[in-house]
């Protein structure tokens, strides 16, 4: 039992991430709403994000902020006191992407809603139906 | 950290993920949307990165959730799926 | 400043996009200019670092000097050397030729337009220089999204088919990022030289594969390799034509181009030829790809999408020969990224020009079109003879090289595609130009000549250049492969 | 059909990532190599090399600062994206709404009409009014100046604590984009015109590469901070902690203008005209 439940321990995070992913792709692939698809996209953008954080976590170590940072050579700072700070700085620009794309997406829907008058894929794929015809 | 916190919480993100993209509502999918991000923030801030998640509570429960209602206005609130 | 070169190449188009989004507000016509000096600049810091690799050896470059894998490092050898100089003569030459048709589909977005261009630029050259994992999908994303507005910016379908590009352009970006995150996982660092130096160890970890495999799944989407090209066609097909000859010769190029860096640099000809047994397997999906999108090709009523399938061919192509894993094949590889983005520049500028004046590019218009634009039909000639193989124009030689490549690794099935993909672009384009040679214009019955109605010079004169450079490229693949590119196959191939 | 395929696809993905998981290190376990290899150079030297104590700070505006330059440059891309995408120039509006303040009477005046001033006696307000909205207004302009002194201060005091130039830029924008939602979008077009947000958002980036190209002209690498000890007066570390700063603001400054830009844009389908 309790090997169990070591191990969810420490994988959980890891299965959360996949799950997560998995609901964002469920989204952008199966998905025929406009803007169902950008928040499966963000889903899944945010999943991997949560990937790098989780990686970046360390037991029994702090936040990445070095207290009492200008006291000089006083303090030795071990590396194992705080928790590993590139995964935040990577996530950091990728949580800016994501909101970029998702910015350039909804202006793309909207557009697509302004010639169309829906959002539903299979509609539009109607509407050029009959308009070939 | 206390795991047990953390698995409840990510728990919490994937309901509400889950529940963004099966509402058929799209302004409902919009604000649950915005429940996702704020309960990741949270996630986040537990785990330690901090400035991820105070850059995640502001871009992704604020001005993304914002963005998505402001085009969801501008669009329809229709889905069919 | 000579050392500051590979910052430069970056820098200085950068700073000049922002300088254009800001005089657009100000004074529209100072744009244009702005961005051929910012390209100038580009081309010339290209070629520079390119002499100096051949006379010095890699150069390397610590931004913000910090030395990697710390900080972020360029580094620039042959392979990307030689890619910049594609790159920034591809950009170069197509800002002048698409001047006019820029000036007629956006006459009131011109700043915008301009500082996407060189933006989109920037960023592909900074995928093409950079050394280190993360800052590649940065700039990645920055030539994506600058891509996805150029594509949507079309009339009718465009917005459509360019959110479907978004969505699958960022399944692959983000398929990219968690490959990256896998190694990381792995290695604890994201410089690509020192990722290599590390993965040795632990070759056998599942980690490791799984990054490989999600690595090249989202270069796959990315460059539109054939069960994962959906997004391609319609997003070129129904773009403005100003923004196309700019996107089509470069984003798949590049990503083949990355695509080579993470197989050979990243992880070594050693894993990824020699321990995974993937090689076969990929080649034996090139061969499908090519052989898939000739036959899609086939069935397309206009020039646009015909040509955007012929892409993905070519994509097959590349793919190919990189997997055949031998110096013959990977040689071809390498010399074809150069020859496509000429022949795809040829091909799509005067696809341009066809559009600017007839306005529609389906099939039945082209009728007598021979008779009423003769220079830019001949260097569509010119391209189509390149893109189907016939020597003197580049495009032989580099299938040649492919061909050769296959025969060694004795793979005949994508030698075979190779061979069937040429016939069917015979018949692609010889249909075009018995359609635009022997039937006349409709609305001439009775007179029987067409006047000629050719498009203005400054579009004429850099499709001109394209067309020759076809053939001089042609004429000088020996010294190409002599002196370049047989320096940038790394150490360890057959 | 298609919808078994696609299932099928996202089932085979995930279990082929959770297979990889395996052979992944223990969550949280110090020993794992992302936590040996580069990382603990970034913990134990941002001190002594760059004077910021809050590490995710030095490692993004320092040592990867030129990752951070493209993060920018990412946003500035969007805002020009979606302002290339969605702008149309009406010349004329096709009906609008005035409301005759001192009687409450709301006129709607259709094409070719001529138009009242906007003055004291006639508002104009959006095809979707809420006239009620005295307490959303009230409300607003109470908070929203201590968003923007929150902003600042985040903005300012990312070197010691959570926060820097992104996250108060959002917020910055996010204070606009709340007055713009509780007013209506001609008066926060009023207050920050889309030429101001454009020029802004040109700025911000400009400080960040003009930095940078300023370390290059003193004869050092690109972004490298601590040749601007020159010009500052200071020694080469607190330089690049001054440089951080710098470059911080022009962060900032970028993302609330752009912010604010797609959220024009957006809201308003490009016409600028009728927000939320």
């Amino acid at each position: 039992m309790d090997d169990i439940l070591s191990i969810l321990i420490s994988k959980y995070n890891y299965w959360g991430y996949i799950i997560l992913m998995m609901v964002g792709l469920y989204a952008l692939i199966i998905k025929k709403n406009l803007v169902k698809k950008i928040i499966g996209m963000s889903i899944m953008q945010t999943a991997i994000i949560f990937f790098y954080v989780s990686i970046g976590v360390k037991k029994n170590a702090t936040i990445p902020i070095i207290t009492h940072g200008h006291n000089g050579a006083a303090d030795i700072v071990r590396a194992s006191d705080y928790i590993n700070p590139l995964p935040h700085v990577l996530m950091l620009t990728a949580i800016v992407v994501a909101v970029a794309t998702l910015g350039v997406a909804l202006a793309l829907a909207i557009k697509v809603y302004r010639h169309y008058g829906t959002l539903e894929e299979d509609e539009i794929h109607d509407f050029l139906k009959k308009q070939a015809e | 950290m206390i795991w047990q916190l953390d698995f409840i919480i990510l728990t919490l993100v994937i309901i509400s993920g889950i529940a963004a993209i099966s509402i058929k509502d799209l302004l409902g999918a919009a604000v649950l949307f915005g429940a996702y991000s704020f309960m990741m923030c949270l996630l986040w801030s537990i785990m330690g990165a901090v400035d991820v998640a105070f850059t995640e509570a502001s871009v992704g429960a604020g001005v993304s959730t914002v963005l998505f209602v402001a085009a969801v206005f501008r669009t329809t609130r229709r889905s069919r799926d | 400043m000579s050392n500051h070169f590979p910052a430069l190449i970056i820098v200085v188009p950068l700073l000049s996009a922002f300088l254009i989004a800001a005089t657009g507000w100000i004074r529209r016509i100072l744009c244009f200019p702005i961005a051929v000096f910012a390209m100038a600049v580009s081309l010339y810091c290209a070629v520079a670092l390119l002499l100096k690799v051949v006379s010095n050896g890699q150069v390397i470059y610590h931004l913000g000097g910090w030395s990697p894998p710390w900080g972020i490092a360029y580094q620039i050898d042959y392979l990307n050397g030689i890619v910049l100089v594609v790159v920034a003569a591809v950009a170069f030459i197509n800002l002048f030729a698409t001047r006019s048709s820029v000036a007629l589909e956006f006459p009131e977005k011109l700043g915008p337009f301009y500082a996407l261009y060189v933006l989109f630029v920037t960023g592909l050259l900074g995928i093409v220089v950079t050394g280190d994992a993360f800052n590649l999908y940065v700039l990645l994303e920055i030539a994506a999204l600058t891509g996805y507005a150029l594509l949507g910016m079309g009339e009718g379908r465009a917005p459509l088919a360019s959110l479907n590009y978004v969505f699958m352009g960022t399944i692959g970006a983000s398929f990219y990022l968690l490959g990256i995150g896998y190694l990381y996982l792995a290695t604890g660092s994201l410089n690509m030289a020192d990722i290599a130096a590390l993965l040795p160890e632990i070759y056998h970890s599942k980690v490791v594969l799984l990054a490989f495999i999600i690595c090249m799944t989202g270069l796959f989407i990315k460059m539109a390799m054939f069960p994962l090209h959906l997004w391609l066609p319609d997003a070129y097909a129904y773009s403005p034509s100003a923004s196309i000859s700019l996107i089509a010769p470069l984003t798949t190029k590049v990503m083949v181009y990355v695509m080579i860096r993470i197989a050979l640099t990243v992880f070594t000809p050693r894993f990824s030829f020699a321990s995974l047994k993937v090689s076969t397997s990929f080649v034996w999906l090139a061969a499908i790809a090519i052989v898939m999108a000739s036959i899609l090709a086939l069935s397309q009523r206009s020039v646009k999408k015909m040509l955007a399938y012929i892409i993905i061919a070519e994509v097959g192509y590349m793919v190919g020969g990189l997997w055949l894993g031998n110096r013959n094949g990977i040689t071809g590889a390498i010399l074809h990224i150069i020859n496509d983005a000429a022949m795809t520049l040829c091909v799509f500028l005067a696809a341009g020009n066809l559009l600017f004046k007839l306005k529609q590019d389906s099939f039945d218009h082209l009728k007598g079109v021979f008779r009423k634009m003769p220079f830019s039909m001949a260097a569509l000639v010119i391209g189509a003879l390149s893109i189907i193989g016939v020597p003197p124009t580049c495009g032989f030689f580099s299938k040649w090289y492919l061909i050769l490549g296959g025969v060694d690794a004795g793979q005949y099935g994508f030698v075979a595609a190779l061979i069937f993909s040429s016939l069917v672009n015979v018949v692609l384009f010889f249909r075009i130009f018995e359609i635009g040679f022997f039937e006349p214009a409709q609305e001439h019955h009775s007179s029987g000549s067409t006047p000629v109605e050719e498009v203005p010079l400054e579009m004429l004169v850099p499709l001109m250049v394209v067309a020759a450079l076809l053939v001089i490229l042609g004429f000088y693949t020996g010294d190409i492969v002599n002196n370049l590119i047989r320096f940038a196959l790394p150490a360890g191939i057959a | 059909m298609n919808k078994t395929i696609g299932f099928i696809t996202v089932v085979l993905c995930g279990a082929m990532l959770l297979l990889g998981t395996a052979d992944f290190p223990h969550w949280g376990d110090p020993q794992s190599p992302a936590s040996r290899h580069v990382s603990p150079y970034y913990i134990e030297k941002s001190i002594p090399e760059t004077s910021v104590p809050n590490i995710v700070t030095a490692v993004l505006a320092d040592y990867r600062g030129y990752d951070t330059m493209f993060e920018t440059t990412v946003i500035f891309t969007a805002g020009i994206a979606c302002f290339f995408l969605l702008r149309i120039r009406r010349k004329e509006p096709i009906i609008r709404y005035y409301r005759h303040v001192p009687t409450g009477i709301t006129l709607r005046i259709e094409k070719g009409a001529k138009l009242p001033e906007d003055s004291k006696v006639f508002d104009r307000i959006d095809t979707l009014y809420a006239p009620h909205d005295l307490i959303n207004k009230t409300t607003a302009r109470l908070i929203i100046p201590f968003i923007l002194i929150f902003a600042l201060y985040v903005i300012a005091h990312g070197h010691h604590s959570p926060g820097g130039g992104f996250q108060g830029g959002v917020i910055l924008g996010a204070a606009i984009i709340l007055f713009a939602i509780s007013y209506d979008l001609r008066s926060a077009n009023r207050k920050m015109s889309e030429r101001a947000a454009a020029l802004l958002s040109t700025t911000g980036v400009f400080i960040y590469a003009g930095t940078g190209a300023l370390c290059l002209l003193l004869a050092s690498n690109f972004l490298d901070y601590s040749a601007l000890a020159l010009i500052l007066g200071v020694d080469p570390v607190t330089a690049r902690s001054h440089g951080i700063l710098i470059v911080e603001i022009g962060v900032g400054l970028t993302v609330m203008a752009v912010m604010v830009w797609i959220y024009y844009n957006l809201s308003s389908r490009g016409q600028h005209d009728e927000g939320l």
